[in-house]
C-alpha cells in the first residue's frame, strides 16, 4: 500500500528491463551500506547481460564484487553475508550454473532460520538470468524456477516488466527472507514506463494483465508477453481471454487465480519451464483441488517446454517453448470444446 | 635468566591468565561430560536421531577458541558440540535442543547437527560436510566491509577438505584477504576412510601455499601447540593481513556417528589415542606449573559433573514444541 | 515380458530391500566387469545405511570405491566412465548432497546424448538415500525426486518393495540412459519375497496394489505402503479405494492412472515430498488436462509435505509428512463429498 | 659433436617427423581460418548464438594434442574449435554444426559450445567452465579399469581453476593415480578477470603440490616448450604413475565472446601478443630447421584456405535438421 500512494506520486520515465533492473540496485547500494552486489564479472566487464553495466565505476569494486568463478563458494559467500548483517545481491551468470550453488541456496540459505529456531533470517537477493531464445543451448537456456519454488524458505519471483522487476527488486531487499528472481533474458531489452527512484512492488500478487470472461491464462515470465499476444489473436476470434502475470512462484497468489477461474471456468497454464513439473503443474493441480474445481468448464490445459534440452538450431529452439500461435489455436480448441 | 625463564615459558602460560586456563579446562570436562550425557540419554532411548561426538577432541575445540574475542565469530561442523561449548554455550540449552524441546537452542527444531549460539559468535553446527566454510567467508567478508573488527574462526574435517567448497572459499578467502582463521580439525578419518585413502597429499595444510596463505600441522591435543598456532593466525586476521589454514591433528575416541561398527580401525589405534587423554594432559600440565592444585583440578571436575546433571534435567522438564507450530519460523514474520 | 518369465521360474526368498539392492549389486557386479559402484564409505563401512554391506571384501576396492568426500567431482567422474563404457552405480549417502551435484546430472549426464545429436548414451545409475523418519533433521530428511522427474533425459524410479527395488535396478543397468534410484531410509529394513537371481521390473509402469472403486489414491514410495494401511482403514468405513504405486517418476504411467480415475472417478495423490510442486503436482495436473478430466466427480486432492524444512523434533517431524490417518481422513471427506 | 648437436636439437624435431610437424602447422592454420570464417559468417549472420574464439592459442592445442596417440582421449571447453580440430577433425562438419545443420557433429542440437568428435577420441566441448574436469577423470578410470591403455587429456583454463570441480577432480585423479593430464591453458583472465584478481597463487601450476602431481609451467606459444611438457606428462600417464598438471600459458586475440568489448585490458596488451603470432613463430621455425621451404609454408596456408571455403559450402548446402524431431536422442531408442 505505502509503496503505491508512494509510487504515484513518482515521475515516470521509459527504460529496458535491464536498466531498471540497474536502477533498482543503484538506489540500494546508494541508500543502504549493507547493499554488496557479487557476481562473475559485473564489475569493469558490467555483467553478461549488462545488467550491472558502470555501477563498479559509481561505487567501488568493494560494493561491486567480480567473483571468482566459484558458484558454489560464491553462493555461499553471500549466505554467510546476509547471514551477519550485509544485503548481498548475487547475480549468476545464467541461471543453469545454480545447478552448483543448490546446496547452499536449498539446505544453507532456505533452511537456516527455521534450523536455527527463528533466531536468525537470511536477507540474500539472488539473480537468475533464465530461459532460451539466444542460441545457446542445453546448458545456457534452461528455466529452473520450479525446483526453488518447490522448497520452503525461499521466495521465488518471475518480474515481467521494467516497472516490476525495479519495484520487486527493492521489496526484495526490504524482505528478511531469500529472495530469488528469475529474469528472462529476452526481456532484457524490452522497455516499459517506470517510476523514477524509490518504490516498490509487492512480492506474493499476481496482476491481472489483461480482463477476460471465457478463458484464464495464467503465465509466467515472458509467456505472459506471448499470453497477451495470443489474447488479441483470439479476441479476432471472439474469444475473451484474462491474462493473469503469475509474478511470483512461490508464495503464490491463489486468491487470484481461483477468482478468474471462477469467473471464466477455464483455465490455461502458460509457461517456458519443462511441462512436467514446471510451474503449470502447480497452478493446475491448486484449481483442481480447491472450491474453483466445481466451475471449472473444461480440461486445464498446460502449455510447457517440450521434453528435450534446448537444442542449438534457432527452429529446434524455438519448437521447444510455447509460441503465440501455439497459445492462440490451443485456447481456442478449448473453448470451443475441442479438449 | 629470569629472560631466560619466560623465554622457556609455555605459551599458554604468558598468553593467557590462571583464571582463562582453569576456564579452559572446565570447558573441556564440560564438553567430555556433556557427550557423554548425550550418548548415556541416546543409549537409554531418550534422544532419538543421531549425533557426531567429539570426545578426545575437546582440546582441539577449546584451544582453538581461547585466542578469540567474545564477539568474534564461529562456524562449526556436525561434530560440533565441542565448538558450542567452548564459544561459551550454556549445556542446559543444547541438551534441551537434544531433547527436542522449545527451550533448546533451535526451540528442538534443528538437534546435534545444527545446534547454533548465534548470540556467543556460533553461527552454527552444519548438516553439509564443507558447508559452513563458505558462509564463514561470508562472515568475514561482513566484518571487513562493516569494519566491526571481528575475525571469523572455520571449524571443519579433514574429509571436508576435498570437498570443492573448501578449495573455493580458501581461494577467496584469499584474494580479498578476509579476517578468517580456517581450522582443520583432522582427526585422520572422514566417517570411515582414512586421508591416506581420499587426500592426495601428506599435511593438509599443505594444501595452503595453493591459496598463498600460511599453512601449519600441529598437534591439537597439545594446549600450547594449538592455542599459539591459532594466537598467530587470529591476529594476523585481526590485523588485515588475511587468512590462514590450521591443520589441528586430533582424534575422535568414539565412533564416527551412531552406526559406525569401527571396521575401518583398529582397537589398538583407539587405544593408544586414549592413553593420551587430551584433558588429563592439560590438567596435568596445569598442575606442573601449579596453575591448580590437584585438589582444584578434580574440583572443576565435580562442578562439571553437577552442572551436567542440572542441564539434563532442565531439558527433561523443558516443554515440547506445540506441533501446531511446524511450519512457524519457515519466513520472518513482517511486522509492519 | 521376457523378464516375467524368466522371473516366474525362480524360487523366492523373504530379503530386506536393502538386502534386495544389495543382491541385485551382486548380480551386476558378477556377471558383467563393467559394473562399479561408487560412493562415500561404501567399502569397509559398508554405506551409511550398510546396502553395500560386505561386497567390497567380495570384489575388491577396485570394483567397490569408496570416493572422497566430493559428490559433484564424484558425480563427474561417474558420467565420465558412463560415457566411455563403464557402468557406475553412485550412491549418495543422503539424498540431500545431490544439491552438490546437480550440474553433473541436469547439465552433463541428461543433456550430453541430446548436445551430442544421439553420438553417446550415459548408462549410469544414481542411488538416493531419501526422506524423513530418521530425527536427522533438515539436511538429511529431504524428497527432491520431483526436481529430478522435471529434468529431460533422467530417468526416476522409486521402487518401494524388496521385489521392485532389485528388479528396477537390474533394469537400470539394462537401460543405456542415466537412472536415478530413489529409496527411502525407511524402505531399508521392510522385508518381502524376492526371486533369486536375475530378473528385471520395467521402468515406466505403474502397480495396481489395491483394486477399489469409489477412489484412486496415487502414491509414492513409503506413502504407497501408508496408502494402503489406510485403504484397510477406509474399507471398514464402507469405503474402496483403488492403490496405485507409481513407481516411476518420468516416465511416468500415464495410461494406468488415467483407466484408474475413469472407474472410480475420485483421485487423490500421496506423496512425501513438499506438497507445492512435489510429484503429486504433475499428477493431478496430467489428469486435469486428460479425457478423464469428464469423469472426475469431486476435486482432486493433494496429500503431500507441509511447507517447511524438515524439524528435529520427532512429533513436529511426524506432522511435517502424510500419516496414515491424514490419508483416511481426507480420502473419506472427498469420498463422501465434503471437499 | 654430432652428439652435440642432437642435444641441442630441438625436442619437436627429435620427437616428431617431418610430415608429424607440416601436419601440426598445417592444424594451427586450420584452427585460425576455420575461426576467422565462422566469425566472418557470425557476423553476416549466417551464424546465430555465441562463439568463443581461440585465435591466439592455436599453437597451445595443436602442441598439447601431439604428443597423443590416435585412440587417447580428450574433454574440451566452451573455447573448443582448436582442440577439437587438433584431435583430427573435420571442419565441414564443424561448420555444418555451427550452421545448424543434420550433417554437424551433433546434428545441429548441440552448436559451438558442445561440438565433439567422438570417433576421434574428442569426448566434447562443454558450456560448463570445468564441467569437463571430472568426466575426464571418469574416462581416466574406464582407461585403467578396463585396461585399454588409452590416456586421457584435460582442457580447461585458468578461470576453470577455481571451480570445486577442479579440486574434488585432481584429488581424485592422482588418489587413484589415473591416466590423465590436465592442460590448463592459461591465456590471463576468465571473461573479464585476470588471474591476478580471482587466483590466489601465482602460477596455477603451484597447485599440482597440493595433489602430489608434477605441476609445470610453460609457453604453450613455443611449440617445443608445450610439447614436451605434454609428451612428458603423457608417458607419465601411460605407464601409470598417474596424473600431472600443464599450465599452458597462452593468449585469446579476440574478446571473450560476441558480447566482449574488451573493457579490461589494454590495446597495447593485446598488440604485443598479436605481434608473436604462434602460428608464424612455427612456421618460421620449422623453415629454419629445413622441415619446410617458405614455398611450403605457404601452400600448406593456401590448402587450408580451399578446405574452409569448401567446408563452409558443404555447411551452408546441408539440410536442416526437420523440427518433428526436436525430441529425437533425448532418450536413447531400445531396439529389442
Ligand atoms: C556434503 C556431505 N557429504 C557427506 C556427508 C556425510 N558425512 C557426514 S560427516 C562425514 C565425514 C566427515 O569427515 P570429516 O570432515 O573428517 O569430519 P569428522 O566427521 O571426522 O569430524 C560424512 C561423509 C555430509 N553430511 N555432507
Ligand atoms: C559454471 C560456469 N560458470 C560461468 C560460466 C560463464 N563463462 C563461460 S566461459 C567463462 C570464462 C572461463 O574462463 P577460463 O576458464 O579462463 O577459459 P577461457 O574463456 O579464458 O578460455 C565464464 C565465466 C560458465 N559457462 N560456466
Ligand atoms: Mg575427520
Ligand atoms: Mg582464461
Amino acid at each position: 500500500m505505502n509503496a503505491l500512494i508512494q509510487e504515484s506520486t513518482l515521475d515516470v520515465v521509459e527504460m529496458s528491463y535491464s536498466e531498471a533492473i540497474k536502477d533498482a540496485m543503484d538506489i540500494a547500494l546508494g541508500q543502504d551500506e549493507r547493499v554488496v552486489l557479487m557476481g562473475e564479472d559485473i564489475g569493469v566487464y558490467g555483467g553478461a547481460f549488462q545488467v550491472t553495466g558502470d555501477l563498479v565505476h559509481k561505487y567501488g569494486e568493494e560494493r561491486v564484487m567480480d567473483t571468482p568463478i566459484s558458484e558454489l563458494g560464491g553462493a555461499g559467500v553471500a549466505v554467510g553475508a546476509a547471514l551477519t548483517g550485509l544485503r548481498p545481491i548475487f547475480e549468476f551468470q545464467f541461471s543453469d550454473f545454480a545447478t552448483l550453488a543448490m546446496e547452499q541456496i536449498v539446505n544453507q540459505a532456505a533452511k537456516v532460520r527455521y534450523m536455527l529456531g527463528g533466531e536468525v533470517s537470511v536477507p540474500l537477493v539472488m539473480r537468475f538470468p533464465a530461459g532460451s531464445g539466444t542460441g545457446a543451448a542445453a546448458q545456457h537456456s534452461q528455466s529452473l524456477e520450479a525446483w526453488l519454488a518447490h522448497v520452503p524458505g525461499l521466495k521465488v519471483i518471475q518480474p515481467t516488466t521494467p516497472h516490476d522487476v525495479k519495484g520487486m527488486l527493492l521489496a526484495a531487499l526490504e524482505d528478511p527472507d531469500p529472495v530469488m528472481i528469475f529474469e528472462h533474458k529476452l526481456l532484457y531489452k524490452t522497455k516499459g514506463m517506470v517510476p523514477e527512484g524509490y518504490y516498490t512492488v509487492p512480492i506474493g500478487q499476481a496482476a491481472i494483465r489483461r480482463e477476460g470472461t471465457d478463458v484464464t491464462i495464467v503465465a509466467t515470465s515472458i509467456m505472459v508477453h506471448k499470453s497477451l499476444a495470443a489474447a488479441e489473436e483470439l479476441e479476432k476470434e471472439g474469444i475473451s481471454a484474462e491474462v493473469i502475470d503469475l509474478r511470483t512462484i512461490r508464495p503464490i497468489d491463489r486468491d487470484a487465480v481461483l477468482k478468474s477461474v471462477e469467473k471464466t471456468s477455464r483455465l490455461v497454464c502458460v509457461y517456458e519451464g519443462v511441462k512436467t513439473l514446471g510451474i503449470g503443474a502447480e497452478i493446475s493441480a491448486m484449481v483442481a483441488e480447491s472450491h474453483a474445481f466445481d466451475f471449472l468448464d473444461a480440461p486445464i490445459l498446460r502449455l510447457g517446454g517440450s521434453d528435450n534440452p534446448i537444442p542449438y538450431n534457432p527452429e529446434l529452439e524455438k519448437a521447444s517453448v510455447p509460441q503465440v500461435d501455439d497459445i492462440v489455436s490451443n485456447v481456442a480448441r478449448l473453448v470451443k470444446g475441442k479438449i | 635468566m629470569a629472560n631466560q625463564m619466560t623465554e622457556n615459558e609455555p605459551f599458554a602460560l604468558k598468553r593467557f591468565s590462571p583464571e582463562q586456563l582453569r576456564d579452559a579446562l572446565r570447558k573441556m570436562h564440560l564438553i567430555r561430560k556433556f557427550e557423554e550425557g548425550a550418548e548415556d540419554c541416546y543409549t537409554r532411548g531418550m534422544i532419538h536421531g543421531t549425533m557426531h561426538l567429539s570426545i578426545g577432541q575437546e582440546c582441539s575445540a577449546v584451544g582453538s577458541c581461547m585466542p578469540l574475542a567474545e564477539d568474534d565469530q564461529i562456524t562449526s561442523t556436525h561434530r560440533g558440540h565441542g565448538h558450542c561449548v567452548a564459544k561459551g554455550a550454556d549445556v542446559s540449552r543444547m541438551f534441551a535442543e537434544f531433547f527436542g524441546k522449545e527451550t533448546g537452542y533451535c526451540k528442538g527444531r534443528g538437534g546435534s547437527m545444527h545446534i547454533a549460539d548465534v548470540a556467543k559468535g556460533n553461527l552454527g553446527a552444519n548438516g553439509i560436510v564443507a558447508g559452513g566454510i563458505p558462509i564463514a567467508v561470508g562472515a568475514a567478508l561482513t566484518s571487513k566491509r562493516l569494519n566491526t573488527g571481528k575475525v571469523v574462526m572455520c571449524f571443519f574435517g579433514d574429509g571436508a577438505n576435498n570437498e570443492g567448497a573448501f578449495h573455493e572459499s580458501l581461494n577467496m578467502a584469499s584474494v580479498w584477504k578476509l579476517p578468517v582463521v580456517f581450522v582443520c580439525e583432522n582427526n585422520k578419518y572422514g566417517m570411515s576412510t582414512s586421508i591416506e585413502r581420499s587426500t592426495s597429499v601428506k599435511n593438509i595444510a599443505d594444501r595452503a601455499a595453493g591459496y598463498s596463505m600460511p599453512g601449519v600441522t600441529v598437534d591439537g591435543n597439545d594446549f600450547n601447540a594449538i592455542t599459539e598456532a591459532i594466537d598467530t593466525a587470529v591476529q594476523r586476521a585481526r590485523e588485515g593481513n588475511g587468512p590462514s589454514l590450521v591443520e589441528s591433528l586430533t582424534y575422535r575416541w568414539r565412533g564416527h556417528s551412531k552406526s559406525d561398527r569401527n571396521r575401518y580401525r583398529t582397537k589398538d589405534e583407539i587405544n593408544d589415542w586414549m592413553s593420551k587423554d587430551p584433558i588429563a594432559r592439560f590438567s596435568s600440565f596445569l598442575v606442573e606449573h601449579g596453575i591448580l592444585s590437584e585438589a582444584d583440578a578434580e574440583k572443576v571436575e565435580a562442578d562439571v559433573v553437577a552442572e551436567i546433571a542440572a542441564a539434563i534435567e532442565f531439558a527433561k522438564s523443558s516443554p515440547d514444541p506445540s506441533v501446531s507450530d511446524v511450519s512457524r519460523d519457515v519466513y520472518t514474520e513482517v511486522t509492519a
